[in-house]
């Protein structure tokens, strides 16, 4: 019994941070019915400068506030770059490309992913680079005959509020449902005197600075980082977006859980190298059956 | 031949006669002026254009997303590489057969899900492109071979006249690839042709006009898939191993970017769009690390000044 | 009652159809007869383009069956009740905007080709014949309704009057038996209105039922041989466009219950 | 009007094809070094393996130049030619080598499916080619006439492991898990067939045998369903990068019993990502690491090597290519020729003990390396990777 609870807590794991960087995802996606292919990098671009700052910055920060002061810092620097760089991209590949379309945005998408990742090799170089173990803070507990490590609970509660917040934000706030009514409908957004421009502004900072926290997160987790992870972190979060049912937000959240689960159950009770198979496989009969995701709803096409 | 041919369109035709007859003589001496090497090259760029011909009926002429296209392609090739290496069935004979396979495929698979719109088609492409490569690899059956994949594939033979050196692989996949384009444009100028368009313009207008949407749809689909299946039987008979890593989503991504900046439903842009993604790889060798640096830029600049593709379609005079 | 009318062509009985709790159509009985011009009219949300988008099967009804000459076609789909000779427009316009205009009518000829992939690829001789008789109904089609000029031009760059009649134009391309129009005049400016009329007048002579759905009292009077009216999902009259004019319960539908006084 | 669309797509192929011959350039080497090709993956997945091996392989040109070079003065020039570790560009850059007639014999590749199409390349086309990260057992099952390779096979790796369960670690429950990489999965593979004389006899048994996805971080999963399989010998035959994120997340869930790992899966990077605490008392099959070789070739190449990259490479791999580099050239020398035929007979059957980095080289009949000594090494409690006793 106590297995199953353990390896639902991994599942949940995994699946938290598939959710935090579906909701980056499908903040943009939502929006501009973009499949930001670059989101993926945005992470690992996160998780290197975290990294980055975590081995060459901290040390003056550690000494200060001890090992979570210094995450945190990197956690704070590399989502302020990273809304930076969300912007930059934006303005350069995809504004360019609004008015012509979704397809070609899509090429634009996978060219940026290209050049970001590429990027990253060439700054970082393409060995793998590891999260120093000394400065994670690394507490194994025993809850219950459970195993888990101090950060992994931190992880998953830090997740949790992040999705709080922004569920609330999202949600509950007016500029909230500013974002929501341009994911459903731009242009009467727009005539209803929701600035497009400020929208964009904030899915691109919030969006890419959600990668870059979830990438430091991961970094600091796993401590092993490698230029080529943002492309399966990317592909998962499209697949949660898609689950949870398109522009709807909690969707998105709730299908990184899910997928998160899902792979769990594939990969413990079916085998680890078919876990993946079974999860797509799931993903399609869910859309056989709903073709707008668990929670997209079906919107009648008016004629 | 429309009989008033003004004085514009008559020199406009023997220009065109001109540049075909460039264009047969340059095929033919090509490769007799470069070394194996610069050929072997222009025969991915055919493979790229088979498979961006294939790919262009979905995504170019249906408005489909598809971005699981690499899974017919690798339908395709293991069918010829595992027939051909069990069961010693000679390649030519597999030719037809990969296609029928991934014609197939095409049909079962796709039959439940034709109906779903936009990007959860596109997810579910996606993930059916990610089945076929995760199932190619996990070797159901001691079937696929693993990660070590199919090896020791014959060379593909007409009797006595066997295909084994690079020029001979050339011509065959460029015959191939002319078949396609003549195949394509007569589809093109069709019933079945202008149907797809009006499916891509408006599905329920289609519909509601008397176009089978569904049966339309799964027809572009089955012949997609059987021209990607050609394409993989040539290209397991040329590499002679076929293995998983040849057609993971990236290699999706790279077709769907070919049919996008070739110009989607443009033939002659689709053989361009695959001329640019084969070919500039190749070119930019030299700058190694900064290679796909520099791709990525152009992706994303050729989007910005010519979302159309490089040679869109032109609604022409019928 | 309907004293020398011919014999009925299309005919809806208790057809029903809900979006949600929200009863769009409730036991509606609609008849068409043959070689006329119906008109469904009653005030916006009566449910008059759900029961045509039903009848064309585009929703599928919740109770109720849709007879056409005879056979049941509720619960078939689109591009079959097409093949069996119901065409339709749309209220607001569903052209093909990057086609052509004549590959737009060429269009509605689909159900009526028969060549297929292999066919079209190796350029059958039946194949060949086939596209050039398409073509030439397709540009007959075109002069049939003025819009021969415009061939080659793409659709979405034609005027609005037009795109209504090239609409019109590609239903008329399948050889329906019955013509469907959903509010054909709207959009139209009084002299394109008339030329409708006459248009949709000498259609008819050719052995085709028409049913309209429409709001311009005008069009209606001057051309409907027969008007039913709906209100909230229910037919509450049917008759010749001059009883129905005066008819109370049809004022009372359109204007509300209060004013009396209402001045025609 | 139809046929215009043809002509057009005919006219632009033309095009392209014209500039395709511009750019051909016509190579004009130069008459005097003897050219030695290199094939292997600079860019792609496996960049850092194929930069030190091309990094190895200067190195070693190097040693030789300084001793004056061979054949009576002739400097030995190593010309890289990039595969980005997959199968396709594996093929075109085999051509490309194949096609400059300059080019005497080829170190090629890392990666048993990449080596796979370009072997049969340099097969068709009389070139000596020299495998040297690619332990698939298939490949030297071909009879091919000129491939060779200087590094060990899966099946003797697999055999050593049988070795050191039984006597080292007299385990009764064995766990083996890959990575569904061609080299992950043939030795599992192979380990599977070393250890079947002791399951037969009912020593042993594997009670787990399962794949983990390649790029994938999160193993909670998996290893939790390893724990719960309760084996006594955990054996890894992945790369180092998944391996350290393996052992470290096994620490965490309370996995005690001892990881043994192939001979990808330790190196330096491993310690340093699993960190100290947790990569201390690591096991690892292992060729010989450049660091232990004993013989003075070695000594001579890593301090050379360190001179001018500033660290010894950190993975067997890279070594290999320099000794297959220095085969070529000793059997240039001692031949006389640069003839495929005459050099592949030379090596087959006149090459053995001839000095190497990695020790004594020769080939058998089929052209795999003979004498491949396996060791296993565990990491101390500095971190550094020494041969266990």
């Amino acid at each position: 019994m106590q297995v199953i609870i353990e390896q639902l807590i991994n599942g949940l794991t995994i699946g938290s941070f598939y959710a935090l960087i579906a909701l980056g995802y499908s903040m943009v996606y939502g929006v501009l019915k973009l499949i930001n292919f670059a989101h993926g990098d945005f992470f690992t671009l996160g998780s290197y400068i975290g990294y980055t700052i975590l081995v060459f910055g901290s040390a003056l920060v550690t000494s200060h506030f001890g090992l979570w002061g210094g995450l945190i810092a990197a956690t704070m620097v590399a989502a302020i770059s990273l809304a930076i760089v969300g912007i930059l991209v934006e303005r350069s590949a995809y504004r360019p490309i609004y008015a012509s379309g979704r397809l070609p945005a899509v090429v634009s998408a996978l060219g940026a992913s290209i050049l970001l990742q590429n990027a990253i090799m060439v700054i970082w170089g393409p060995r793998y680079q590891a999260y120093p173990a000394s400065l994670i803070p690394n507490i194994h507990l025993h809850l219950g005959g459970i195993h888990i490590t101090l950060l992994q609970l931190v992880i998953l509660i830090m997740s949790l509020c992040l999705l709080g917040i922004l569920y609330y934000v999202i949600q509950k706030t007016t500029f909230g449902a500013a974002i929501r009514a341009t994911a459903l409908d731009r242009d009467t957004a727009a005539l209803m005197g929701i600035n497009f421009n400020t929208v964009i502004l904030f899915i691109f900072t919030i969006g890419p600075a959600l990668g870059a926290v979830t990438g430091v997160m991961v970094g600091s987790y796993y401590r092993q980082i490698s230029f080529t992870m943002g492309w399966n972190y990317g592909l998962k979060a499209f697949t949660a977006t898609i689950l949870g049912g398109i522009g709807n937000l909690p969707g998105a959240m709730f299908g990184g859980l899910i997928l998160g689960v899902l792979e769990m159950l594939g990969c413990a009770y079916i085998s680890a190298a078919w876990k993946d198979v079974f999860v797509f496989l799931i993903l399609i009969l869910v859309l056989i059956f709903r073709p707008t995701g668990l929670f997209g709803e079906t919107i009648a096409e008016k004629v | 031949m429309k009989n008033n041919t003004s004085f514009k369109s008559v020199r406009k035709l023997t220009t065109d006669k001109i540049w075909l007859l460039v264009v047969l003589v340059l095929f033919f001496v090509y490769p007799f002026m470069v070394s194996n090497y610069y050929i072997d090259v222009a025969f991915f760029f055919g493979i790229y254009a088979l498979l961006g011909l294939s790919l262009n009926i979905v995504l170019g002429e249906v408005g489909l997303f598809d971005l699981g296209h690499a899974a017919f392609y690798a339908i395709g090739a293991y069918t010829t590489a595992i027939l051909n290496t069990r069961f010693g069935i000679p390649i030519i004979v597999l030719l037809p057969v990969s296609a029928f396979a991934a014609g197939l495929f095409a049909y079962v698979v796709c039959s439940p899900v034709i109906h779903l719109k936009g990007d959860y088609l596109c997810i579910v492409t996606i993930g059916m492109g990610e089945i076929v490569r995760l199932a190619l690899l996990n070797n159901p059956f001691d079937l696929t071979g693993g990660p070590n994949g199919v090896f020791g594939i014959d060379f593909p033979s007409f009797g006595i006249f066997e295909i084994d050196s690079s020029i001979k692989f050339y011509f065959l996949i460029w015959v191939v690839v002319a078949l396609g384009i003549i195949g394509l444009i007569q589809l093109q100028h069709s019933r079945i042709g202008r149907a797809w368009n009006c499916i891509r313009e408006d599905e329920i207008a289609a519909e509601a006009n008397g176009i089978d949407v569904r049966y339309y749809k799964l027809l572009a689909f089955v012949l997609g898939a059987a021209l990607a299946g050609v394409a993989g039987n040539i290209y397991a008979s040329k590499l002679m191993i076929v293995s998983p890593e040849s057609f993971s989503f990236m290699e999706s991504c790279m077709l769907f970017c070919i049919v996008l900046i070739g110009g989607m439903g443009s033939i002659p842009g689709v053989v361009i769009g695959a001329a640019a993604i084969s070919l500039f790889p190749e070119i930019f060798r030299p700058f190694a690390m900064y290679r796909m640096l520099i791709f990525g830029l152009v992706m994303i600049l050729m989007m910005i000044f010519r979302p159309g593709g490089i040679w869109p379609r032109k609604r022409g005079v019928i | 009652m309907n004293q020398n009318r011919n014999e009925i062509v299309l005919q809806t009985q208790h057809l029903t159809k809900k979006f949600g709790g929200l009863t769009a159509v409730g036991q509606m009985d609609l008849k068409v007869h043959r070689g006329e011009i119906i008109s469904l009219i009653g005030p916006n949300g009566a449910g008059k383009t759900t029961v045509f988008n039903v009848v064309t099967g585009i929703y599928k009804p919740d109770a109720g069956n849709v007879i056409f000459n005879g056979e049941n076609i509720q619960g078939k789909k689109p591009h079959q009740i097409v093949a069996k000779g119901i065409a339709r427009t749309f209220q607001n316009i569903r052209l093909f905007p990057n086609m052509t205009c004549l590959e737009n009518i060429m269009a509605g000829q689909h159900c009526r080709g028969t060549a297929g992939v292999c066919a079209s690829i190796f350029r059958t001789f039946g194949q060949k014949q086939e596209e050039r008789r398409i073509k030439e109904i397709s540009e007959n089609c075109l002069r049939q309704i003025g819009l021969e000029k415009y061939k080659d031009e793409l659709a979405k760059n034609v005027s609005y009057g037009n795109q209504k009649m090239l609409e019109i134009g590609r239903a008329l391309a399948t050889h329906p038996k019955l013509l469907v129009l959903d509010e054909p005049s709207s959009g139209l400016n009084p002299r394109e209105s008339e030329d409708l009329i006459d248009f949709l007048k000498d259609l008819v002579k050719e052995d085709l039922t028409i049913l309209i759905i429409e709001h311009d009292m005008k069009v209606v009077m001057g051309i409907s041989d027969w008007v039913t009216v709906m209100d909230e999902g229910r037919k509450i009259a049917e008759g010749p466009p001059d009883k129905i004019y005066s008819d109370p319960l049809v004022i009372e539908a359109y204007l509300g219950k209060e004013e009396d006084d209402m001045e025609l | 009007m139809k046929n215009s669309k043809l002509m057009r797509v005919l006219m632009i192929m033309g095009v392209v094809v014209l500039s395709l011959v511009l750019t051909g350039p016509s190579v004009v080497g130069a008459k005097e070094p003897l050219v030695i090709g290199l094939q292997a993956p600079i860019t792609g997945p496996w960049a850092y393996e194929g930069q030190m091996a091309k990094q190895s392989c200067e190195i070693a040109a190097q040693l030789i130049n300084q001793k004056g070079g061979i054949l009576g003065g002739r400097m030995i020039e190593v010309r890289v030619v990039d595969d980005e570790g997959q199968p396709k560009t594996g093929a075109l850059a085999a051509t490309k080598l194949v096609g400059q007639k300059d080019v005497v014999a080829v170190v090629s590749t890392y990666g048993s499916s990449v080596c796979e199409p370009a072997s049969n390349i340099y097969e068709k086309f009389k070139k000596v080619n020299i495998g040297y990260g690619v332990t698939a057992v298939r490949l030297t099952q071909r009879n091919m006439k000129y491939f060779f390779r200087t590094c060990g096979r899966d099946d003797s790796q697999g055999e050593f492991f049988a070795k050191v369960a039984k006597e080292r670690f007299n385990a009764k429950r064995i766990a083996i898990m890959h990575d569904n990489t061609a080299f992950g999965k043939g030795l599992a593979e192979d380990t599977k067939r070393g250890l079947k004389q002791m399951i037969d006899s009912g020593k042993t048994q594997i009670v787990y045998y399962d794949a983990i996805t390649p790029g994938e971080k999160d193993f909670h999963v998996l290893l939790t369903e390893l724990r719960e399989s309760k084996p006594d010998l955990w054996y890894f035959t992945g790369y180092y990068a998944e391996a350290a994120l393996l052992v470290n997340q096994a620490r965490e869930i309370g996995i005690k019993f001892p990881f043994v790992g192939g001979n990808a899966a330790i190196n330096d990077e491993f310690v340093k990502i699993a960190g100290l605490s947790v990569a201390k008392g690591c096991f690892m099959t292992n060729e010989p690491l450049p660091s232990d070789l004993p013989s003075t070739e070695a000594k001579e190449f890593l301090k050379a090597y360190k001179d001018k990259f500033g660290e010894i490479p950190s993975s067997p791999w890279p070594v290999y290519a320099a000794d297959a580099l220095n085969v070529i050239a000793h059997a240039v020398n001692e031949s006389g020729s640069t003839d495929a035929d005459v050099l592949s007979d030379y090596l087959r059957n006149k090459a053995n003990g001839v000095p190497g980095v990695t020790g004594p080289i020769g080939f058998t009949e089929q052209g795999d390396r003979e004498g491949v000594p396996f060791y296993l090494y565990v990491v101390d409690a500095q971190g550094r990777i020494v041969v266990s006793k």
